[in-house]
């Protein structure tokens, strides 16, 4: 990825993206391309965070990038251990800014669904569960959620199931980046080699696109990271995501 | 003078009877009580209720050998990219074991509330999520006329909370590095604690440091020392998880004898 | 980059807006932020509310100062031999400060609606005591059919929560030995934290054991070093009570200026 | 006191009797006699018991007998520090065997005031308040409590103001004992070189004191244990308690 996106680097450097200056931000279990995300803004931005993980780590500075979003090198470094308990509480009562919350699907109101494809007393798919969501998603000032997958099946007109609602502030796939606007998901740029078509074409709920434009690339400094954080490209073959150009199945939209 | 809390795993699983509900410690693959979760297995135990905010490895293989009717959970999954728990789902979809869906911080809520001895604990968020109406949970208005909604979780009281820690001492006390995860207020809420520890520590070396004492001894029933005994998960810093193990159990095709085999606590011997 | 938190404690006083609610660390005669206390006095801040479970030295000489205007308490006295706070109680009895009066847990209960994040909190006991009545406070009906009525307490937040503590490091992490008191809780419900150190100690020696660290950096806005700080009450292990010094405060016909005088604080340096 | 009683050894070792084996028994802020029952119990009797108390301590052992009962010497040789939240907490949920809590004014019921002399809103002595009252004394499994000064203005017939209601189990004088049976406070034993007259002159509350008896002599453990406690009488000079024979002030009951 010289000079361009893969899928994979779209999807971690977008959500790094969404860090602020000075905000305290969040990343949580089974949740690897924002842990990504988090430690790649601490490389790649000229600003700094507060960077709090589900591992306890404050500030941390792990000594290897661990395959679990969990795992206790997170908390390497750290000068504080801020259990779950904490971490909960700080965002309940208004003091977490940014939060990064897994989905299986999402819909057109930043809804996410992670508990069940099908009935939920009847499932086809058992999925994890929300962890955090429920309660993270509707109190965090904002909340990213990721799919590494973009599709009209996670993301979708009608959730099969509400694990969570409320704060959604942006949607990052491997081809585009949504963000909530007037209360709903509203498409802000777009995988430059992919197309506001193909984007449109492979998600299942309406969206207005106005102001949106292809994907800024890279950055010197945010490629750079990436590739200290993923040197021999270990989490980019872990995550599997499909190329951008194969397009045979998808579903042509209503 | 109280009875000798130090004993084998065995005769601490064997404390645990069919039916029982249990709060397991830590946090997905690292730091689970997973060689008490094994011994379990190896009782052949039946009917248990599991409770935990991130389960993996431990309610899947009680799952594995039908030893669960019920679990509370926020999430559940192997995590690392071993992505979803096989046989939890499938016990889920087959309708093997009753599922109560929680957010993990609802769940932790219930334990405030047995924890704090309450028989209710608001929680923040939630709104706007099916899991209320699935699991019947109320809302309460502020009394104080804000107007605020709240959500509120009726106490969840474990039998036993079972807790992987890094030290514990002879008498009982147990102190954990790095994060302890949701095992603080697990300890709390639960009617009783067994400890698991990966070393055994000097009572001296508690008094030196009360401040790291993460569960108190008076708080705790049973000690048990299992070198490893969170295997194939990690118990930092002392070890990391054994990914190629995990990718063994994962394995649909193996037996699950192969990996229990294969397990440090049979290597088991109490240091006291 | 943040600014630096390290300052004087006069320029931490200087922060306090008259008016303000603060929550003081420490109990009774330990390891209360009294230095602070005192510099308040010295800047002549006037409408304080103070929340603090088990006050004593510093509401009395607020309130033999006139600096304070509302005090929410549990009990307050200045313990050891020494009985009631003599100038917090005149200022009750003369109704110069309004007091809402608790009990211990009943304050802890609001500081923890506000450190959860929700309107109300439930607590234990309560039943038969004249508090609630007094307070206005309201009771819940379990919703979930126990029968149980529980007095829920409103969330208190203050404005600040000031916190003496034995070390805490340039980016502001703070740690205590032995007890913490309510400082934990205080410090979550808190819309600021102010921390008065003992000791300045290396970044370092927080990484090293993190897991004694109790209140993170990134929730603190403002750190002092006073060595001896506490005085005239003890810091654990580094320092006692100074009996004699409190018997001089205690004498009535002896000017508050000759204590103030004494006060270690003068001494200050920053040793940045 | 080689055989007998002093008021102040009588207050300190009947608290001290109260306490069972294997019990969790507390002791907190401005209870320097419960602090002393705890470790002359600890020193004079052959059981074990849990002993918590308000500086965190959890079975200390202190260098010293502190004249605050809630410094944080109590706390020496503990192996874990056990903070005022895990207390209560533990106290509300139901596992606090024994807990004592002070009051200055106790009535038949057994019930407590500890905040105000007077008009609570017009005080003529405005009193510490009740700390601990209120959660603990209808939460612990038995609670204690103790006066210096055992007069009509302190075992009151109306309480001034009810701080704390629920879960008395005895009370403490100079010269009585009292425990709670069918609800009211009945009189358990009375200090020897007092009577039964004395003790009901000088309550102001109706009470049985069937099967009442004078209070057993401290034993040589009782007495050995509290002279290690207060070798230099220290702790009995500032607990100032009247002597018994000074009876001048006696108002005649009703």
């Amino acid at each position: 990825m010289p000079d361009g996106w893969s899928g994979f680097s779209y999807l971690v450097i977008n959500l790094a993206r969404f860090i602020r200056p000075d905000e305290v931000t969040f990343s949580g279990v089974n949740s690897t391309p924002p842990m990504l995300a988090c430690l790649l803004a601490k490389r790649a931005y000229d600003f700094d965070f507060v960077y709090l993980n589900v591992a306890g780590g404050v500030q941390p500075t792990p000594s290897t990038i661990p395959i679990s979003s969990s795992d206790p090198v997170l908390a390497e470094g750290s000068t504080a251990i801020f259990a779950n308990e904490d971490f909960y509480d700080l965002c309940t009562r208004g003091g977490m800014d940014l939060c990064f919350l897994g989905a299986a699907q999402v819909d057109g109101l930043g809804r996410t669904n992670v508990s069940v494809i099908g009935d939920w007393h009847h499932p086809n798919v058992r999925l994890p569960g929300g962890g955090g969501g429920a309660v993270m998603l509707p109190t965090a000032r904002r909340a990213v959620t990721w799919r590494t997958e973009h599709s009209t099946r996670t993301m979708v007109e009608t959730l099969d199931f509400v694990t969570a609602a409320g704060g959604l502030a942006g949607v990052v796939t491997p081809i585009a980046v949504f963000v909530k606007r007037d209360g709903r998901l509203a498409l802000q740029s777009w995988h430059p080699e992919a197309s506001l078509d193909e984007v449109r074409q492979r998600t299942g709920f309406d969206f207005v696109a106005t102001a949106a434009t292809p994907t800024p690339p890279p950055s010197v400094n945010e490629s750079a990271a990436l590739q200290t954080l993923d040197p021999e490209g270990q989490f980019e073959r872990d995550a599997n995501i499909a190329p951008l150009v194969d397009r045979c199945s998808l579903p042509r939209r209503r | 003078m109280p009875a000798p809390k130090i004993m084998t795993l065995a005769d601490m699983a064997a404390r645990v009877p069919d039916g029982a509900s249990l709060a397991l410690g830590g946090s997905f693959l690292h730091r689970g009580p997973f060689a008490f979760v094994r011994e379990l297995i190896r009782q052949a135990k039946t009917g248990l209720e599991i409770i935990k905010q991130s389960p993996g490895y431990d309610l899947d293989i009680l799952c594995r050998a039908r030893c669960v009717t019920k679990a509370r959970a926020g999430i559940v999954a192997m995590e690392g990219n071993f992505g979803l728990a096989p046989w939890y789902r499938r016990a889920v979809e087959l309708q093997q074991i009753v599922l109560e869906e929680h957010a993990c911080m609802t769940l932790t809520a219930g334990l405030r509330a047995a924890a704090f001895g309450v028989p209710f604990q608001p929680v923040g968020g939630v709104h706007g999520s099916d899991l209320p109406s699935l699991n019947h949970w109320a809302s309460v208005t502020d009394p104080y006329g804000s107007g605020k909604e709240v959500w509120v979780i009726p106490a969840i009281q474990p039998d036993i909370a079972v807790i992987h820690v890094n030290e514990a001492n002879e008498l009982g006390d147990a102190r954990v590095y790095g994060t302890y995860n949701w095992d603080r207020i697990m300890s709390r809420a639960a009617k009783q604690v067994f400890i698991v520890a990966d070393t055994l520590a000097s009572v001296q070396s508690f008094k030196d440091r009360p401040e790291l004492t993460l569960i108190p001894s008076f708080m705790v029933q049973a000690v048990a020392v299992v070198p490893n005994g969170a295997w194939p998960g990690s118990c930092w810093p002392l070890y990391e998880v054994d990914y190629p193990a995990v990718e063994d159990y994962m394995d649909t095709t193996r037996d699950l004898g192969l990996h229990m085999a294969c397990a440090p606590e049979r290597l088991e011997r109490v240091d006291a």
